[in-house]
């Protein structure tokens, strides 16, 4: 944790709590609307499918697929130490697609990462509260 | 000629934020604007979908992305506290043109909770008034650190979507190159503007240098310092200058999303809608044009948005640059200032693309800019692109010469 | 009924800064601008001064000050690179609407240059983009820390050219605090409300604290967090909504500069030329407005204000609100919320003018925002004044009851 | 000059040199167009009046007038201990106007100071490279 270099998210209080608290004890915790039950990413206060301001946090599978993804040859501050790194879109189980730095890939090998492979969320401890949501390929 | 539009609009609702005032808990910019205009929508007993124009001074994309609705027009301007009225007269112009039906002009500030929220942001030290949703689960802490950690996304996407190349995209900095070669003022015309102009091949392109898989060096666009500017005029008054006008037969805009999180498709754009848009107020159609000035900060920005714009079939962008077609002496020329990846491009690039449409179309594409000869084609008429944000914006112009 | 803009407007010239591309020397974006805009004015043969229309993504406000000329429409929408399409998208509609016969879209950006110049501004560590010339020897070297230091010289001057005094700009703020208390939702609607709320008058105005002599505590605006949204919607549609619609007759906006360095008299701005382009739109003049919103982040803006809206002679404004006239009951109600003043001010006021106004006027102000009785007027017609900047920019709405 | 502890501007070096380098030899410098005769303030690449690119410097009188003040009770960073200031907009004798923060009122006395008084500029250094003008009451 003292060594967590990169940027640390400053989390909203008014919106996004919920999803911070699920993080520090290692869960995923998604939004999702009562009235049309569609899960939405990132947090609202309304949902962007029907508008309604009914939203219910529950606890995700934390599992996914890569949509697409990136190796990034580049990089400024703590992420300069980690060049070449993965970023990539995750479509979740439960809906809607979270970005991400992708591990358990070979970033020196980018044709060797496949889209739609299989990922599952982990969390980096970055400071005392917040937790940083990182998936790993696992297959 | 124009109408009085008095009249032509009116102001249907009006509605306020949740809470207003000192709000002792906080709160920020963004769910003030949103609250409002959820309200509002309330009021007048309408869904937020059915907005078509999205004007305020601030979050206006991240307001429509928000939402999930789609803009026809898209009016940032913020000149102070008198903004709002004139977002109301530009309102009130763009429904009287018939571009919109119904628009939104919204505020959220949150001037008291800012302050307590010194220091606080979307990332730590963000600082300011702090926090929309997309930064704080976007790139940021991921390091994506700027469009082309982005922008390399929508390749990987259409490669595997549409089983397109590196190379097929290289081809288009390889095409554009030509069209540089004939422009003096582009930086990379030659070897004697920059030490790495001059004609460059596909190969060049795949060994340059690997920004960020799959986009390297030649796939991006310069940074640059330009100034451009263009002048408008009445149809009235559209002879009347020393220099000839060229038309604008069609225009229209829209967003898909801002950050790229909300990006559906990785690869399309919503300049299918805001082409449609322009070519339906021209009454033309993709056939009807002669030439195309598309955006290109990236190879992949460029051959998707040729997709979008209807000059090739889905998944097939980069032919548009194949075989010589976009080239100098080809049937279709594209980007014939040399473009953002081999002319200039300050960071914005929409201008350029103005600017070059503007010579070709009256003519003065050659000594406009001191040019050799070639760089002049004969087209008549031309579809211009600019894409903004994270392939987020788009706005499309169908213009013709003056005959 | 709109009728299709196609072909109204036509661009009529490009032109390019002196030099583009890798600015060796270095430059800023406001000289590439203001070389842009030179050099095409110069090739369509006009003087800067017959442009109109100002569409910028950057330094909009800067590029009329620095020209000279005193725009009729000014759009700052700034979404990236497709800006400079969209700007040709909303200047066609307001050149289709009349409001305006020559616009110019502009771009100055120094990618290049900008990062030689890091760390260098218009004060020292300033970083970015550099270099206003009205910022460097403006303000910030003198201790003018923001808009009430500014705003403070302008009183003077009214006071020295005008003979007006304190206590008469100090009675607009007794009269926009007696609405305040008939408005609940107003931060300063009473005791309750704030320690500070309730009735005041024109001594606890003077003696409350100097901020910036000659305007103490109670002549400026509050700080508050707020949001706020109008719909507009076509005259088409406009009865479709659960709510009634409120009429836009006239519209306007102007700036006569923007640094105070540049404006010529210190208590007159461009809500004569924006107001006037209002009424002409409407038809009307300020002897048929029946209430007004006027802009007051501070008693001075308002006072000047009046006189600006033909509604009290020159040198006369505060007289508006004297003896009542302006106070609930009076003949001619003004800032009927409790304005910036008692009401809520978040930094951007001009909001909080439009919702109030349409709630007048829709016969909604009382209701609308749980109010008191006393606080709907009769009133059948408006004008809406919003002042933007160092009293710099004005937009102003003719708005009209629906019968 | 070690005890300048206000915001010290960084000149342009395209378009302001010559009043900066003016100020150091304790000279007013203002630029005035060729072509229309009219001097003009701030410094530009065209004149403000007939847009010419002609401009010229010449060395001014260093004299003008009160046009407006105000009297600063409130401020920052440096400025903030010399609370009350006053700041005041001076019309030049050669025609348009500067900003300053005036010297020789009395600022705890704001209605002493005249609209209409005479003022001449002197120059503070600010650092090895920067004198910034100020104007003083003479009369």
């Amino acid at each position: 944790m003292a060594d967590y270099n990169k940027p640390i998210p400053s989390p909203d209080p008014y919106v996004t709590q919920p999803f911070w608290d699920g993080a520090k004890e290692g869960k995923l915790m998604l939004p999702r609307c009562t009235s049309c039950n569609r899960v939405h990413w990132y947090p609202r206060i309304l949902c962007p499918h029907c508008h309604s301001s009914s939203i219910e946090w529950f606890e995700a599978s934390g599992e996914g697929f890569i949509h697409t993804y990136a190796v990034q040859n580049r990089a400024f501050g703590g992420w300069a130490d980690e060049t070449p790194y993965a970023t990539a879109y995750i479509d979740l189980k439960e809906g809607d697609r979270m970005f991400t730095a992708l591990r358990g890939v070979d970033a020196e090998n980018p044709e060797s990462i496949k889209i739609g492979a299989k990922v599952k969320i982990e969390f980096d401890q970055a400071d005392e509260d917040t937790y940083v949501p990182y998936w790993r390929v696992v297959e | 000629m124009p109408s009085n539009p008095s009249m032509s609009a009116a102001i249907v609702a009006a509605a306020e934020s949740d809470k207003i005032g000192y709000i002792e808990e906080g709160t920020t910019a963004l769910n003030l604007h949103i609250e409002a205009i959820r309200n509002v929508c309330a009021e007048a007993g309408i869904s937020p979908t059915e907005i078509e124009g999205v004007f305020a001074t601030n979050h206006a994309n991240m307001l429509a992305e928000y939402l999930g609705i789609h803009p026809k027009y898209i009016d940032t301007t913020s000149v102070g506290g008198c903004s709002f009225q004139m977002h109301v007269h530009h309102a009130l112009a763009a429904i009287n043109a018939g571009v919109i039906d119904i628009a939104v002009v919204s505020h959220g500030e949150a001037g008291f909770s800012a302050r307590k929220n010194q220091g606080n942001g979307t990332l730590r030290g963000g600082g300011g008034d702090p926090w929309t949703p997309a930064a704080q689960f976007g790139g940021g802490p991921y390091g994506a650190w700027g469009p082309p950690s982005y922008y390399a996304h929508a390749l990987t996407r259409h490669m595997h979507q549409w089983g397109s190349t590196k190379e097929d995209f290289a081809n288009i900095a390889v095409v554009t190159r030509e069209w540089a070669g004939l422009n003096p003022r582009a930086v990379m015309h030659s070897k004697e503007t920059n030490k790495f102009g001059g004609p460059i091949t596909v190969q060049d392109v795949l060994d340059s240098r690997m920004i960020v898989w799959p986009l390297n060096l030649l796939d991006i666009c310069l940074v640059t310092d330009h100034g451009g500017a263009v002048l408008l005029a009445s149809a009235e008054k559209a002879r009347s200058f020393k220099t000839p006008p060229v038309w604008i037969a069609g225009a229209g805009e829209n967003q898909s999303h801002a950050d790229m999180l909300e990006m559906d498709d990785f690869t399309a754009t919503s300049a299918h809608a805001s082409s449609e848009a322009a070519y339906r107020m021209a009454g033309m159609g993709p056939g009807d044009m002669e030439m195309a000035m598309i955006y290109d900060s990236f190879t992949v920005t460029a051959g998707i948005t040729a997709e979008m714009l209807g000059l090739t079939p889905r998944g097939e962008g980069p032919s548009l640059w194949a075989d010589g077609n976009a080239s100098p002496g080809g049937k279709f020329p594209v980007n014939t200032n040399g473009g953002g990846l081999s002319f200039s491009h300050s960071g914005m690039y929409g201008m350029m693309l103005l600017i070059e449409a503007y010579r070709q179309l009256s003519g003065t594409a050659e000594d406009g800019v001191h040019g050799i000869e070639g760089k002049q084609t004969s087209a008549q008429s031309a579809v211009v692109n600019g894409t903004g944000g994270l392939l987020s914006v788009t706005g499309t112009l169908v213009l013709t010469s003056d005959v």
